[in-house]
């Protein structure tokens, strides 16, 4: 029996990817949103195999990650 | 086992990480080691250009602290390209490589000039992406084979996936060999031959050193 | 009876195909960066589907390779685009005002429970989220000598585990909490670098 | 000839390398895909058994404290305390598993538990070498955000 | 083992002469004597010697001498049967080399030749696929065991022409004059040499003398197997000449050609590889 | 025990109205009531009272969220486009 | 958890994820990741792992935050 946790998340991630690749409108704000949606995929699949320390930070990391893109966008928007 | 570098000489334990020198790696190992100490003992050349439609030149000076910069991330790259000369795990091995990748983005970061950043930003992303092929091959062959230690792949009994292989490859090759070696060649127009040189020679010795695992395991 | 590990490792593969495809019709630099992003996720999702011990304790270093990587690239890409005026005003709505002191310090405190990797990244999130509300200041230097004493302190902690391994108890307390001083002051860093370098 | 040079002019610009390295990878994956599917080895290194009745679940592996517990790592002579490490709990960690049952995650990543040991002790060297990359990666940010801009 | 070195730098530079005369005589001209280089050499060693003002000294000397110890010990690898992989690792690490002359004196020429020298790496992938077919057929690296097995089975020069084919070529584009060889092309002067002379510039000549050879000897070595020394050396100068024919009646590719056209021979051969591990396995 | 059903069926009802809506200032109070009725949910999954504490951890975190889009949403719309 | 609670939380979470994916106003797909986040949490806690339940749901509008900060210079 395969977990559904598991069929879930590889859904996920893949409608996540899907939409990070093939963004629509393309701009740099909603590539950043869409980039949250694999990240949740890919906690499912890990949460499926009972990895909970590397879901925990792995969804800190991501926050740090996007906080490193959004202060680049920040200075990006302060110089132009 | 199959002989390809010649027989061990020296095995070093690191709990679960063995590191182990063929006459192969431990000829590579040496080199590395050579260069860093090159790193360490010259200083930077002062690049002369010529200015274009005249007869005048000028001279690249680097400054002081661009250059410690840039000789701390050589350093960096030289003990990162011996580990992974040394290094008898696959996923030690991959780490090794990325932390290379990353030296050499740093080695040519520090330069000003803005078509050198362009090269080391296009560079840094493929030495980024080139992450997945070499996480995702080692945790392929790990998942296929229940085992990272080249030694023990090396014994035998195990049926590597080829795709493994090919992804391992594909990520050094990503971290900076032909042909994606042009854009390291824009990288290398900047001054400060002895850290640029280690680019180069980091990256063709962690290709030298896949060759050698790809073949083995 | 579809195996679970080829199921996964489909589904792996389709995303990284996906990804790498979109980064081969992408030429803009940002946008780029942004891919990169989504490719180290897709990678950890290789590792993931091993499940064993030994999966959990390789992605903890994967995900730090990528987010180092991924810092280091977003600072070379602001120095070569040119964008050396610093951002000015910080998020102005009424929750940032109560939450951040809050919320951060719950952070920080579970981040120190926890120790390691994990309670770095923790930890590190909290400070980054009070910094995103408060002045940084003249830190820096203070956070960057801390975080370069702890790793030296984890690299003692490695080598008395390979060499003394009967106090592996000293050992493991070292190396757990030199981490922790180590990720979470390295991720902090990024909440001060926001504004001006001398600010 | 003309096909030779045309190549060689895509190649010659390295903006197209993110691309050319992008395609690589796309194929890879095709054959990854492929190549599937993929025997999944059963005997692996670190293997885990889920109790969900255990107050350290998910990452109860037995043992007693200050005592061996098995852990199936690849060279176990090499780490003669292997599975100290996984038993051990701080103070707090056992008031925590002593009172709740839903804080396994917390208890293990507390100092003591299977990652620590696979992450500091058998496999430690990963370790040492990814807190270098952080390093670097830290290096290379604080100096290009520090370097005043002096032109 | 000293004298195993002195005879294969004069031997592999007199073969560069012949190669020059050899030149010389298909566009008929004179040509210089063949003997021409190593008097280079020797007139080079005592011509007054120093290091450029703006060189990077420590790096300006060390590459000299790390030049003739890499080829000291491929020379060494092959007399003694050891890892061809050694071998091939010596030979792609003598790009570094060469980009080591070039960057570390400064000047512009050198630094072109230098960079020439980086782009051009892919030069040397075919030698890796080159590595794959030999070990599908010996299962083995050590030259040792492939001469060995030639002894048995024939020389493997007949078992897989395009390998050995796909050596020549490697060898053919570190020759001078070849379609192959734009680090030396004209309007860089000497290219990563330039700036070298005196001692150093006769260091180098010892380098080039011994690289040749090497490069040659492994050649009969791996794809003929074992034949008397005498017989060795007439089949490398053979093999020269053959080379040196190629080289006068082809012209010099521009930088990024030549990459490219070493690159679509890497493919070829990488399908060749392919195409035999799939009949083999 | 019906509970949960019906508190899954509250939750589902709420996110299919607020996919359905266009406006964005009127989705949040559907999304205000999915997580109150998965903060619901949380608690009665497992009856323990540390699941009390993750459902208050989760209601007061999707609260904050919205309420942080909310005032940044009306604050631009106040604003004209402006620096908010 | 039985199979009709987890259709329900798995069709909230994919509902989450495609909105997400296909709304193009910034505002909308946070709302969405709201949404994706309401469905992802039931089974974190169904594991019985409510120590990382609590620091997701704490970390999870952290990230909103901070993405909140450029889409407000960004939607002119």
């Amino acid at each position: 029996m395969i977990e559904p946790t598991l069929i879930l998340g590889l859904l996920i991630l893949v409608i996540g990817v899907l939409s990070v690749a093939f963004v629509r409108p393309k701009t740099y704000i909603a590539r950043l949103i869409n980039l949250e949606i694999p990240a949740w995929g890919l906690l499912l699949i890990m949460l499926t195999y009972g990895e909970a320390l590397a879901l925990l930070t792995f969804i800190a990391v991501t926050a740090i990650g996007t906080f490193v893109i959004v202060r680049l966008m920040e200075w990006r928007d302060a110089s132009c | 086992m199959p002989d390809i570098g010649g027989s061990d000489l020296f095995v070093l334990a690191f709990g679960d990480i063995l590191h182990y020198f063929n006459p192969y790696t431990a000829t590579l190992f040496l080199l590395a080691l050579l260069f860093t100490g090159l790193v360490i003992a010259s200083r930077p050349e002062r690049q002369l250009d010529i200015a274009f439609g005249g007869d005048a030149y000028y001279a690249k000076m680097t400054t002081v602290s661009e250059m410690r910069f840039r000789r701390f991330m050589a350093i960096a790259c030289g003990l990162a390209s011996m580990g992974a000369m040394a290094s008898g795990d696959i996923f030690n091995f991959t780490l090794f490589v990325s932390l290379v990748g990353i030296t050499n983005v740093g080695i040519v970061s520090a330069v000003r000039i803005r078509h050198v950043l362009n090269a080391a930003y296009e560079y840094g992303i493929v030495a980024m992406v080139a992450t997945l092929p070499l996480f995702g091959g080692a945790a392929l062959i790990l998942g296929t084979t229940g085992t990272l230690s080249i030694q023990a792949l090396a014994a035998g009994g195990f049926a590597v996936p080829l795709v493994g292989k090919a992804l391992l490859a594909l990520g050094v090759i990503g971290e900076g060999m032909a042909p994606f070696y042009a854009a390291k060649a824009e990288m290398f127009r900047a001054p400060g031959a002895p850290y640029v040189i280690m680019c180069s020679l980091s990256s063709l010795l962690i290709f030298l050193r896949v060759v050698e695992i790809v073949i083995t395991i | 009876m579809i195996p679970v590990y080829s199921l996964g490792l489909l589904g792996a593969f389709a995303s990284a195909g996906i990804a790498f495809y979109a980064l081969m019709r992408e030429t803009d630099g940002l946008h780029r960066l942004l891919l990169t992003d989504l490719v180290e996720v897709v990678t950890l999702a290789f590792i993931a589907l091993l499940g064993t011990d030994l999966a959990e304790a390789l992605i903890l270093p994967g995900l730090v390779v990528g987010v180092s990587e991924l810092i280091a690239l977003s600072e070379i890409f602001r120095i070569k685009e040119g964008y050396t005026r610093p951002p000015a005003d910080t998020l102005q709505i009424e929750v940032m005002n109560t939450a951040p002191p809050i919320l951060a310090a719950l952070l920080v405190i579970y981040g120190i429970i926890l120790s390691g990797f994990s309670g770095g990244a923790v930890a590190g999130l909290g400070v980054i989220f009070y910094f995103l509300s408060r002045d940084p200041g003249e830190r820096f230097e203070l956070i960057e000598t801390a975080s370069g004493y702890s790793w030296v302190l984890w690299i003692i902690a490695f080598f008395i585990f390979m060499v003394f391994p009967q106090h592996w108890f000293f050992a493991v307390m070292l190396a757990g909490s030199a981490i922790l001083v180590k990720v979470m002051a390295k991720m902090s860093l990024i909440g001060t670098m926001r504004g001006d370098p001398d600010a | 000839m003309l096909i030779i040079s045309r190549i060689s002019r895509v190649l010659s610009n390295f903006q197209h390398l993110v691309a050319l390295f992008a395609g690589a990878c796309v194929i890879v994956s095709l054959i990854g895909i492929f190549s599937l599917p993929l025997a999944f080895e059963e005997n692996q290194l670190y293997p885990k058994t889920l109790d969900p009745a255990s107050s350290l679940y998910p990452y109860d592996r037995g043992g007693v404290p200050f005592g061996p517990t098995e852990i199936v790592a690849q060279y176990p002579e090499n780490s003669p305390y292997a599975g100290y490490v996984t038993t051990y709990l701080t103070p707090l960690s056992q008031y925590l598993a002593d009172h709740t049952h839903y804080l396994g995650t917390t208890i293990v990543a507390h100092p003591g538990g299977i990652i620590d040991e696979i992450l500091y002790n058998t496999r430690g060297l990963d370790t040492v070498v990814e807190t270098s990359i952080l390093f670097t990666a830290f290096a290379i940010a604080s100096y290009l955000y520090r370097r005043r801009e002096e032109e | 083992m000293i004298e195993y070195l002195v005879f294969a730098a004069v031997f592999g530079l007199l073969l560069l002469g012949i190669h020059r005369k050899v030149i010389a005589r298909i566009q008929i001209r004179p040509g210089p004597p063949i003997w021409q280089e190593i008097l280079h050499a020797l007139k080079f060693s005592f011509k007054s010697t120093w290091v450029p003002k703006t060189a990077s000294s420590a790096l300006f000397v060390a590459v000299v001498l790390v030049g003739i110890g890499i080829w000291s010990a491929a020379l060494f690898v092959v007399l003694a049967g050891e890892s061809i992989l050694i071998l091939f690792a010596i030979y792609m690490l003598h790009k570094i080399v060469e980009h080591g002359y070039g960057l570390s004196s400064g000047s512009p020429y050198g630094k072109f030749g230098g960079v020439r020298s980086v782009i051009s790496a892919a030069s040397e992938i075919p030698l890796f696929v080159t590595i794959a077919a030999i070990y599908l057929f010996t299962g083995s690296l050590i030259l040792r065991d492939i001469t060995a097995y030639q002894d048995i089975h024939g020389p493997l020069l007949l078992i897989a022409p395009p390998v050995a084919l796909a050596m020549y070529i490697v060898i053919l584009s570190k020759m001078p004059y070849g379609p192959f060889s734009i680090v030396e092309s004209k309007e860089l002067v000497s290219g990563y040499k330039t700036e070298h002379f005196g001692a150093w510039r006769a260091g180098l000549a010892v380098t080039d003398g011994l690289k040749t050879f090497v490069l040659l000897y492994a050649f009969v070595a791996i794809f003929i197997g074992a034949v008397p020394f005498w017989a060795a050396l007439i089949i490398m100068t053979a093999v020269l000449i053959s080379l040196s024919f190629v080289c006068a009646v082809t012209p010099m590719l521009s930088p990024f050609d030549s990459v490219t056209v070493q690159g679509i021979i890497t493919g070829l051969m990488l399908i060749y590889a392919g195409c035999l591990w799939w009949v083999m396995s | 025990m019906i509970a949960p059903y019906v508190v899954a069926a509250v939750a589902v009802f709420a996110v299919a109205r607020a996919l359905i809506e266009r406006n964005t200032g009127r989705k949040l109070p559907y999304i205000n009531v999915m997580s109150f009725a998965v903060a619901g949910a949380l608690v009665m999954l497992l009856d323990h009272p540390l699941s009390l504490i993750a459902a208050a951890a989760y209601f007061v975190g999707s609260t904050l969220e919205s309420n942080a889009i909310a005032s940044t949403y009306a604050g631009e719309k106040d604003g004209g486009g402006g620096r908010g | 958890m039985n199979l009709i609670l987890q259709a329900a939380f798995g069709l909230i979470a994919l509902a989450g994820a495609v909105s997400a994916a296909l709304i193009r106003d910034s505002y909308g797909k946070l709302i969405s990741l709201g949404i994706l986040v309401g469905g992802v949490m039931p089974f974190i806690v169904d594991r019985g792992y409510l120590d990382v339940a609590i620091a997701v749901s704490l970390i999870a509008p952290i990230a909103t935050i901070f993405v909140l900060m450029v889409v407000r210079r960004a939607e002119v």
